[in-house]
């Protein structure tokens, strides 16, 4: 239970607090999106990196080798990685709708201008 | 459905689609109510290593109640979407309308962690666009703020999964289960817990995370509101008892944590404190909105009770309030048709040009307040009725005198929609169609119906609790 | 190098750079799965965080402005928030087995079979390709799904109004 | 970038290598990294090479919308209609055992066409992205 047996998890959870950070922090909606991105992908080194052995090599089945690294985390993060990409997609083409009704993609003025409606 | 660009069939498809799945549901759940468990092996490969399909007494009532909703809405919806969305995007918004109801539907039957996190997103992703076609510019932004709260909350709920996955191997919801029990070392298990308790919460509009909603549902298509305001919150609620009891196992969330109390205090706060801001809403619908939000804390309150009665009573009301915000919806969905506009000042003296309308939500008003002979008495009697079991008078007068509150924001709209004199635009107003009508008379009057007669809801809901406090098999 | 990406991005305030850093953020991302043995992911990750992501950030960025305003609120909630779900996570995987254990769970259980088995059973010799088309294809069934609501999602909000109707209209 | 001769053929010569190592992850998905999910993503972006050195017309020219459309749709379809197959004779959903002579023939043809499935939707999604955001701002003259 040493710190340094896991340092991959510090990796993750460095950048889950950094995505989660600039998700909540950031007033700017792309940057908003972005941050979500970066907080997705820490998910992806805490599923593949536990499977990881050393001393294996890629999933893929061949005479030479006999240790092979888990194949399911990889798997899952392949659908996990399309889900993110579907998501930014379509916040993306929801900036844009905005931008087009509101003339800005700042939090702050859209809320403002909301308010003023209201 | 996207090859069909044609509005009208692909309409009839959706239609096609809610009923075909209602009577699944149907056929489900009278295959399962005697206790019994369907387990369904996609590509014929046998759990953990393929996918399963697992169906019980409690995600068979779940299934049924999202697809009973999904078929009436779905036959409402077409006068209303004509209305209200561009008649271009009319067969996307069918096809979003199908796909969001197979995601929520797949959550229901699945018995794989990560599979359930494909469909969570695949019926919110459909979501967001639904909420997005509203015809208000800030349905936009309603929409892109629930998008990044969905998708934060959907991503701390595959970090719990994650970690469950990495304590025991598996991704199989009763094999994870199975497995948990000889895991020793409990801390990646309280934090899979907490994440997923989290990140489910964003997505229930647990208080104090529900910002997103009222906005949400308050800028939505009509159609689309009732819809999700009546089926995704609780697909989210079944989420996190299957979680709680199936996988956890009752005794480690309950006995071992706080989880009780906690959920216990944010509940009285979200039933309170939503209530409130409800009163001072100036728009009906987010009136309503706020108002599911406290619906959501009865219903995590029957949850944070720990008992039979108290889970039953939390059960019934998921069925309970589907029936009667899918109802109000639909009702103001009427207003909104005729009218253009939802606000408090603009309805005076609705009562008298929409009578069938405004009786309807006058009726699912009661049922919001809990008056007898409606659905939402039932509810609040159980939960009554548990908090008492456990001696605790005090959460069951907290329950009585909320409805006071409920009371207060239901006159609100008796009170526009009788006691102003209609001025000339609303007095030429004609009745909302009989399309749109008739569905959500139909819901209504199952809100009185089943308000008489329990035996369906509350038989199929004890069934549920039983079946969830049986614990993992 | 990722962590000084990450503090850039939130740093940095001209979109473009930030978008910028996005790809090369994604680039290392890739790097660091391809030496983790997860050459799929990785390939697919340098495609779609590096690839695509970057050129649909840069085609949003070339309908919207391109500078960010100074952020209104303070920071210190968020923070807070951040760090204490860093906090729990911290928590959490303290207690996962370390880094590389061959006794750890995943390595012991449904795993296994999928290595062992996969070729003779799917005729398969990747074994990520059967395990995500075979084993788990219903789970790709929905990523697909998910695919496509998107696809019709990013359609239906950004149709054109006028020019659209006419195809619309068979 | 319309004017720049070198660019325009190296370009040519790019997207074609571009498309034949599409089809090359697709199919040797089965024994090297890849699938019909990168394979799709490559060969959108072979495309979206195109309509940024060639303009948006011209892409849309040689992948019209319709097609495109078409491609978003008929991938899922083909992948569901894989597991209607396979209960159609006589297994589960998604059933691959069924589909060939022998079980492990089966599974070579299911997994075979699900990842067409996949990278027909997979393409089909990110060139029609693509091609909505590009096309947005001309549109927005034209609308008003």
């Amino acid at each position: 239970m040493n710190i340094a047996s896991h340092y991959s998890y510090w990796a993750t959870i460095f950048l889950t607090i950094g995505g989660l950070y600039i998700v909540i922090a950031r007033g700017n909606l792309v940057k908003k999106l972005i941050g979500l991105a970066i907080f997705q992908t820490s998910v992806y080194l805490l599923y593949i990196a536990p499977g990881k052995l050393i001393g294996g090599t890629a999933p893929i089945v061949a005479e030479r080798f006999q240790v092979y690294s888990n194949p399911l985390p990889h798997v899952l993060i392949l659908t996990a990685i399309v889900v993110g990409v579907a998501t930014l997609a379509l916040g993306l083409a929801l900036v844009v709708r905005i931008r087009e009704a509101y003339g800005s993609i700042e939090e702050d003025e859209i809320l403002a201008q909301d308010r003023d409606e209201s | 459905m996207v090859l069909l660009r044609h509005g009208a069939t692909a309409w009839l498809l959706a239609v096609g689609i809610s009923w075909v799945s209602l009577g699944t549901a149907l056929a489900l759940l009278a295959e399962v109510s005697g206790g019994g468990l369907i387990s369904y092996y996609l590509g014929s490969w046998p759990a953990p290593w393929g996918i399963e399909y697992r169906v019980d007494a409690a995600n068979a009532y779940l299934a049924l109640i999202v697809s009973v909703i999904a078929a009436v809405v779905a036959v409402y919806m077409r006068r209303s979407v004509a209305a209200e969305v561009p008649h271009e995007r009319h067969y996307l918004f069918y096809a979003m309308y199908a796909l969001c109801l197979a995601g929520l539907l797949g959550i229901t039957v699945t018995g794989d962690g990560f599979n359930m996190f494909v469909f969570f997103e695949i019926s919110s992703l459909a979501t967001y666009v639904l909420v997005a076609l509203g015809r208000d510019r800030r349905a936009l932004m309603a929409s892109y703020q629930y998008l990044v709260m969905g998708t934060i909350g959907a991503t701390f709920f595959v970090i719990g999964v994650g970690l469950l996955y990495l304590m025991t191997g598996t991704l199989n919801l009763a094999d994870m289960a199975a497995r948990l029990r000889d895991v020793t070392e409990p801390r990646p298990v309280l934090a899979a817990l907490a994440f997923i308790t989290v990140g489910i919460s964003l997505k229930l509009a647990l208080f104090p995370l529900h910002l997103w909603l009222p906005n949400a549902y308050a800028y939505a298509p009509s159609a689309v509101t009732a819809f999700i305001a009546a089926t995704a919150t609780k697909v989210s609620v079944y989420v996190l008892l299957r979680f709680y009891y199936s996988v956890f196992g009752e005794s480690a969330v309950f006995s071992a944590l706080p989880m009780g109390g906690i959920l216990l205090a944010l509940s009285l706060a979200a039933i309170f404190i939503a209530s409130a801001v409800a009163i001072f809403q100036g728009n009906v619908k987010r009136m309503f909105a706020y108002s599911s939000v406290a619906q959501i804390g009865y219903i995590t309150l029957g949850v944070s009770f720990d008992s039979a009665t108290g889970l039953t009573a939390g059960i019934v009301h998921l069925f309970n309030h589907a029936l009667t915000k899918g109802g109000l919806f639909l009702l103001l969905g009427g207003i909104a048709l005729r009218l253009g506009a939802v606000r408090f000042d603009a309805i005076g003296g609705i009562g008298r040009a929409m009578p069938l309308t405004s009786f309807g939500i006058v009726l699912g008003g009661l049922s919001l307040i809990g008056v007898p002979a409606t659905v939402g008495f039932v509810s609040k009697w159980y939960l009554v009725l548990a908090a008492l079991e456990r001696g605790d008078w005090w959460i069951a007068f907290a329950v009585v005198a909320s409805s006071l509150l409920a009371v207060v924001y239901v006159w609100r709209f008796v009170e526009a929609a009788y006691f102003h004199a209609p001025d000339a635009r609303i007095a030429k107003l004609r009745e909302a169609p009989l399309s749109m009508l008739v569905p959500a008379w139909l819901v209504i009057a199952a809100c009185v119906y089943f308000g008489l007669d329990t035996d369906l809801t509350l038989g199929g809901a004890a069934a549920a609790a039983g079946e969830l406090l049986r614990g993992p098999r | 190098m990722m962590a000084a990406a990450t503090i850039a991005i939130a740093v940095q305030r001209n979109l473009f750079a930030v978008v910028v850093l996005f790809g090369a953020y994604s680039f290392l991302m890739a790097t660091v799965l391809v030496a983790l043995d997860a050459v799929d992911v990785g390939m697919t990750e340098a495609a779609v965080g590096a690839g695509i992501s970057t050129v649909l950030l840069l085609a949003t960025l070339y309908l919207v402005r391109k500078e960010e305003m100074k952020p209104l609120h303070r920071p210190l909630l968020p923070l807070a928030v951040a760090v204490a779900t860093g906090a729990v996570l911290a928590y959490g995987t303290l207690g996962l087995p370390a880094f590389s254990d061959p006794e750890a769970p995943i390595h012991r259980h449904v795993a296994p079979r999928y290595i062992h088995d996969a070729l003779r059973e799917t005729g398969v010799p990747n074994v990520v390709t059967a395990v995500l088309a075979s084993y788990r294809g219903y789970d790709t069934l929905g990523e697909v799904m998910v695919v496509f609501t998107a696809g019709a999602g990013v359609i239906a909000l950004l149709r054109r109004r006028k020019g659209g109707r006419k195809e619309d209209r068979q | 970038m319309r004017d720049y001769l070198v660019l325009r053929v190296i370009a040519k010569l790019m997207i074609a290598f571009m498309l034949v190592f599409a089809l090359y992850v697709q199919f040797h998905g089965d024994f090297g990294p890849g699938g019909g999910f990168q394979a799709g993503v490559i060969a959108a972006a072979a495309i979206i090479f195109y309509a940024i050195i060639y303009g948006l017309p011209a892409a849309r020219r040689v992948v019209p919308d319709w097609l495109v459309e078409t491609m978003v749709a008929a991938g899922v379809l083909l992948y569901a209609s894989v597991g209607v197959a396979g209960m159609l004779l006589g297994g589960n959903y998604l059933d691959y055992f069924v589909l060939g002579a022998d079980p492990v023939d089966g599974q070579h043809r299911g997994i075979f066409w699900v990842e067409i499935g996949v990278l027909i939707t997979v393409a089909g999604v990110m060139l029609k992205i693509f091609y909505m955001f590009a096309g947005r701002p001309g549109e927005e003259e034209e609308g008003k």
